[in-house]
């Protein structure tokens, strides 16, 4: 039961290829598409914030061999601006796409794709407390791993850790000029 | 005490906490159920119990010290995750490893596929109410311990994998232990079949319970043994193949219901599949060098690569993006279970308190793996 | 109702091969490692290239010194920096003067054992490190030697 | 021979007290009383005892049937390890919670260990002739049942009174469950009570005496009733697979789960007294008693109320068996299984019965 | 406690030789029964959640010593904390840690509990240590240990139990002595 699928799923893949679907993008939504191209068999899609809907909904549903749904989604956090990266995939292959959007840093706000794919609830939810992004229309935006009331984005990259009882790094033995654990040795190491 | 009494009394929903600390939350998690007498009305998840931000963590480390803790997300798959790091890795130097090692990685992480089932499966059996069959699952699994304490030195995490290479080779009298216990298990899972699997009142409690159709699961990202269960052979093994996978043979068991009981079946199957795998693997085992060059500061240029296995929980993704310098800039992780528990509430809707257990043991989840 | 039949026949039968699978086991020999108490068996001793507690190794010379040219490498290599060194001298007669290993923070990871250029540094078998308190976690240079004493080789998968 | 010796013990005791009595001038009304006292307090300890020795096996037979010792570190072969457990159980602080309802806090392992205690009083340990059984009800097997069923009471006082959901969840289950097997079991004893012709334990044991023939076991007339007093007895008693009002993954532990120290050890040892006279009842129902299974001609060296007692432990080791061996049952199955499939079966058993003595098989009512 | 009069009478009499001698022989088999059932709440956290139950299963078998894993804290007399103790859940360990009844233990198992480990340094989310909330009795460090690492951390925790003595009341009046108080985690 399992073979013939997956053998058709194979024998479409190497029948067609994706470079007609960058060209299509680019096409279609003109300057807001800053950067499409395939590399290795995966598409990758760079947008415009406002447009990443519209972009989605077109990858996933409207283009001849779609991408229908989202298997992941994180945030990087670029030094000047932050960037948001969805991964869209093909069940019959396993072929990804990649859509990226860009945005500032103190606004960052972007549309919930929830509407589209259930998979974007917990992603989004995960992506706004670690980078500050917003999710406007996001239809439950709690804390998602950090407990309720926590303050700053951890995985921005200024981000330093609170001056907490259970985090402080104290020394551990008693005599303190015996072993300090926290030590610079580590920062060095490059060098 | 069914959901079809039509009681003259006005009732009340009760809202019971599953959890933090509950004996059958797999880890760490928290559900937050309204039951009305028994049946559920709505679940939320609550995770983030056991978020250890190893994703920040592997921003201050260099690549080779890192693969330590790729163990630590899915501790019931650490050989896995290495597998999935470590060809992060390579991906991004350009470095390709040694056939031995691949066979030898590929092997290992098989291996850990079959010791994970089996800790899923004694999980299970504890969640339905079958005591002996955690113990025995446990028992089946302690061989496979010595095993990879033989090779790598360590029981649950190993640190074996290296960029471009192992850390030792296979130890002596490895094939010979391994041969012994892929004798023994198959009579061994035989009998668990059984004595949980054909069992009646097994099925009475899986057949039917936590329906997830192939849309919803394929909508919510769910992969791995439990997208198999609905029907969809979904398996980055046979799709992508990486390491020494195009050289073997093997089916990819799938069943159609969507249950509990398909999930279950799946994961059965694969183990059988698994040792499969490994005969093939050890029979084709090429001699050789285990370690490729290497440059001794690992410094990749600037770039980026999203790695996809096929973890015994589903697809792990590891994205890596590098600046140039020896640590990474940026780790991502994805966990296969943070999204398979996203579609339990879909799936324990309506159903009694025992078939939400019987259900959430079904999806393998593992904490550290949803909350890195 | 045949169909109800069949079905309590055969769930009937499959819950007494249930029962014979328990009585079979209920025979086998018991796979228990009695572990305090039959230690001379030495049923648990680990395999070799366990990873367990540490020990610093000495030279294989006459003179018997320690290895050790407090280089710093493991310190590096460790991604939780439990050791701490301290190293007097320089070139050929750097040697440590304090040698610090917090097992309370180690991950058992092996990676400064495989930085250290002279082999100085080992894994051994021990397992029992438990301590009633968090500081009797932390060994010094001479818990180091001493557990390192009559050892050669630095632990491997063999 | 151990049981004369209890009787003899007893009649120096009962004519100390009455020769005491005599002299002191009261009235023999209090000795009787003093007698049955001591009798009573007798079969308790053997009880408790009994009820350890279960606890025991139990750990020791899973063990073994998971490929492990059990206990094994105090005494020889781990023997003293439930005494030391309900020792450390009975010094450990007693937790109430702030909003729990105290008095059925305290109320409820109260009854639930009384009550299982209780029903020990009308078992027949061994011949009447020698006075083993505190007293002989003409309905008796009754008493044993409706007594033992009061504890479903301690059971929702614990459970509705420690203020917890979990405990609430498990209690009202255990209610459910309850009610429900005890239709099923009572309808396995009605067809006992039709072969013998007699409600009194003293006399279904009489009835089985003889020859081992003469046991109900080996009667194949009682198989269904058999059949159905093992699977109602195991669900009465709360155990796997019918053990949802403690089911560990579900409710953490169910009624008992704000419970500790002495409280606790009573909702313990009283599951097991519980246990063990359902087991007693089943051996005398069955097993015929305190019955040697030796032919009659045959020089019996074992006392009737070992025997008795080895046959509860065959019944006990028989239920853990099946408690090891199955998952457990989802509590709308459990209702199901209960009204189904055990009511009806008990219907036939009552017409098998019926039907075997209309055709002059059995006794019917002797 | 139950043992409380026995506990006031212990402290008024262990001047005496007879009241030592008495205090002696209660001390015994009050610590033998405690020591020789030792329940424990198994906190299972992370990796070494697995590596416990690999030891309460056949291999390694708690049961030799008496232990049963339980369910619920009430019935507990040790928490072993087996794994990363996060921010988030360690207002949940301490509430759990309060719900047993005394005399109670707690072990901390693994780098993660004994002192954050993986996680001391770079960690946002991470409890540094649960000896931070808790009363730590006996650390094991290894990540995780071996089964027979913790099994001889639980007979470390007889010991303890064995020196105990009524006379002492170390935990009637106050904490014990090694308590450390941290702050709690602010909501």
């Amino acid at each position: 039961m399992t073979d013939s699928t997956n053998d058709t799923g194979l024998i479409a893949a190497a029948g067609q290829d994706n470079s007609d679907i960058a060209d299509n993008l680019r096409e279609q939504f003109g300057e807001q598409i800053h950067n499409a191209e395939i590399e290795d068999d995966t598409l990758q899609v760079e947008v415009a914030a406002e447009i990443i809907l519209v972009v989605c909904r077109h990858l996933s549903t409207e283009i001849e061999r779609p991408y229908p749904y989202l298997s992941d989604a994180f945030g990087v956090d670029c030094g000047d601006h932050l960037q948001v990266v969805y991964h869209l995939i093909r069940s019959e292959t396993a072929d990804g796409a990649f859509v990226r959007v860009n945005l500032p840093r103190n606004e960052a706000t972007l549309p919930t794709l929830t509407a589209l794919y259930n998979t974007a609830n917990w992603a989004e939810r995960e992506i706004a407390e670690m980078f500050g992004v917003t999710f406007a229309g996001h239809p439950d935006p709690r804390h998602l791993l950090l407990p309720e009331g926590w303050q700053g984005y951890p995985l921005r990259k200024d981000y330093q850790r609170p001056d907490h009882p259970y985090l402080a790094s104290e020394p551990l033995h008693e005599d303190p000029s015996v072993f300090l654990a926290s030590g610079p040795q580590f920062e060095t190491t490059e060098e | 005490m069914s959901e079809t009494t039509q009681a003259p009394l006005t009732t009340e929903e009760i809202v019971v906490n599953l959890g933090p600390q509950h004996p059958s939350t797999h880890g760490v998690m928290h559900f937050v159920v309204t039951i009305d007498g028994e049946t559920i009305r709505e679940c939320v998840p609550h995770i983030g119990y056991l978020h250890s931000s190893l994703e920040k963590i592997a921003e201050t480390l260099r690549y080779e010290q890192f693969i330590t803790n790729t163990d630590r997300f899915d501790y019931l798959n650490g050989l896995g995750n290495e597998l999935c790091y470590v060809q992060a890795v390579e991906r991004l130097l350009g470095i390709e490893p040694p056939p031995r090692t691949v066979f030898i990685r590929t092997l290992m992480a098989e291996l850990k596929r079959i010791s994970s089932h089996l800790v899923y499966l004694g999980c299970y059996g504890n969640d339905i109410g079958a005591m002996t069959v955690f113990l025995h699952a446990f028992r089946e699994r302690e061989p496979l311990m010595d095993m990879f304490e033989a090779v790598t030195g360590g029981r649950l995490l190993y640190n074996y994998l290296r960029i471009g290479g192992l850390r030792n080779d296979l130890p002596t009298g490895f094939t010979d232990q391994l041969h012994r216990f892929l004798d023994y298990l198959p009579r061994r899972l035989e009998e668990m079949n059984d004595l949980l699997t054909s069992n009646r009142i097994f099925i009475a409690r899986t057949r039917g319970i936590g329906i997830l159709t192939a849309r919803q699961a394929l909508s919510f990202g769910v992969t791995g043994p439990t997208l198999r269960g609905c029907g969809v052979p979904y398996d980055l093994r046979k799709l992508r193949p990486y390491a020494a996978y195009d050289q073997v043979e093997f089916d990819v068991p799938s069943f159609p219901e969507g249950d509990c009981l398909a999930r279950h079946l799946v994961r059965m199957e694969e183990m059988n599949q698994s040792m499969r795998i490994i005969r093939q693997l050890m029979e084709k085992m090429p001699e050789g060098e285990i370690q490729a060059d290497v440059p001794r500061r690992i410094k990749p240029e600037a770039g980026e690569v999203y790695e996809r296995v096929e973890s015994p929980r589903g697809e792990l993704g590891c994205y890596l993006l590098s600046d140039g310098g020896a640590k990474p800039y940026r780790m991502h992780w994805r966990g296969p279970s943070f999204y398979n528990l996203q579609a339990l509430p879909v799936m324990v809707r309506g159903g009694l308190l025992a078939d939400f257990i019987a259900t959430l043991g079904s999806l393998d989840p593992i904490a550290p793996d949803i909350d890195r | 109702m045949w169909a109800a039949i069949c079905d309590i026949w055969q769930g009937g039968k499959s819950i007494i091969i249930g029962h014979t699978v328990t009585f079979r086991n209920f025979w086998r020999p018991k796979i228990t490692d009695r572990y305090p108490h039959s230690k001379p068996e030495e049923n648990w001793q680990p395999k070799p290239g366990y990873r367990g507690g540490f020990a610093q190794l000495k030279s294989d010379k006459e003179d018997r010194e320690l290895r050790c040219i407090a280089c710093n490498l493991c310190a590096q290599a460790c991604p939780v920096g439990c050791i701490h060194i301290e190293g007097e001298g320089k070139g050929k007669e750097r040697h440590p003067v304090a040698f610090y290993i917090d097992m309370g923070l180690c991950v058992f990871c092996h990676q400064c054992v495989e930085a250290c250029p002279v082999d100085a540094l080992t894994m051994t078998e021990e397992y029992e490190i438990s301590r009633t308190s968090r500081a009797g976690l932390i060994r010094d240079l001479d818990e180091l030697v001493a557990a390192g004493e009559g050892r050669q080789e630095v632990s491997r998968v063999v | 021979m151990a049981s004369t010796l209890v009787k003899t013990i007893l009649d120096v005791i009962h004519n100390w007290a009455e020769g005491l009595a005599q002299q002191w001038g009261i009235p023999h009304l209090f000795v009787s009383i003093a007698a049955w006292i001591a009798a009573f307090v007798f079969v308790i300890v053997l009880v408790l005892l009994m009820v350890l020795l279960a606890v025991y096996l139990e750990r020791k037979v899973s063990g073994a049937i998971q490929s492990r010792l059990g206990p094994m570190r105090v005494g020889p072969i781990g023997l003293f390890q439930t005494p030391m457990d309900a020792l450390k159980i009975l010094t450990k602080e007693d937790i109430v919670p702030r909003d729990a309802d105290k008095i059925l806090h305290t109320a409820g392992p109260v009854i639930f260990f009384v009550t299982a205690v209780i029903g020990y009083v009308v078992i027949p340990w061994d011949r009447a002739a020698i006075a083993a059984q505190v007293v002989d009800l003409n309905i008796g097997v009754l008493f044993v049942i409706a007594v033992s069923s009061i504890g479903v009471l301690g059971i929702m006082a614990g459970g509705w009174g420690s203020n917890n959901k979990y405990a609430l969840l498990g209690a009202m289950r255990a209610v459910a469950q309850m009610v429900s097997y005890e239709v099923a079991l009572l309808l396995a004893i009605v067809c006992v009570v039709m072969q013998t012709g007699s409600l009194s334990l003293a006399g279904i044991t009489a009835d089985q005496g003889g020859s081992l023939l003469q046991w109900n076991l080996l009667r194949w007339w009682m198989w269904p009733a058999l059949l159905l007093y093992i699977i109602a007895s195991i669900g009465e008693s709360k155990r796997i697979p019918f053990d949802i009002p403690e089911a560990e993954s579900e409710l953490v532990a169910g009624y008992h789960t704000e419970y500790s120290g002495m409280k606790f050890g009573f909702f313990f040892l009283g599951e097991y007294a519980h246990l063990f006279i359902i087991a007693v009842t089943g051996a005398i129902l069955f097993l015929g008693g305190w019955h040697s299974p030796l032919p009659a001609t045959m020089a019996d060296p074992i006392p009737g109320f070992i025997w008795l007692m080895g046959k509860a432990l065959a019944v006990i080791l028989i239920m853990m068996w099946i408690r090891w061996t199955l998952p457990r049952l989802r509590v709308d199955q459990l209702m199901n299984f209960a009204w189904k499939g055990l009511v009806p079966l008990g219907f036939v058993a009552i017409a098998v019965t019926g039907l075997a003595i209309g055709l002059g098989l059995a006794g019917g009512g002797g | 406690m139950p043992d409380e009069p026995i506990r006031r009478l212990a402290r008024k009499h262990r001047e005496s030789p007879a009241g030592q001698l008495l205090i002696k022989i209660v001390d015994k088999v009050l610590n033998t029964g405690r020591a020789c059932s030792v329940w424990p709440l198994g906190f299972g956290l992370a990796c070494c959640a697995i590596e416990m139950m690999a030891t309460a299963a056949s291999r390694y078998d708690l049961d030799r010593f008496g232990m049963i894993l339980r369910p619920s804290p009430r019935q507990a007399d040790l928490m072993i904390v087996a794994g990363t103790v996060t921010m988030k859940m360690a207002p949940v360990l301490e509430r759990l840690y309060h719900q047993m009844p005394e005399p109670k233990y707690v072990l901390a198992m693994g780098s993660c509990a004994v002192s954050g480990g993986r996680f001391y340094r770079d960690a946002y989310s991470v409890v540094n240590g649960v000896d931070r909330i808790l009363p730590v009795d006996v650390y094991i460090p290894g990540c995780p240990p071996r089964p027979e690492g913790l099994i001889k951390g639980l007979l470390d925790i007889h010991d303890i139990i064995r020196r105990d003595s009524i006379a002492d009341a170390p935990y009637i009046e106050g904490q014990r002595p090694e308590y450390r108080q941290y702050p709690r985690l602010e909501k």
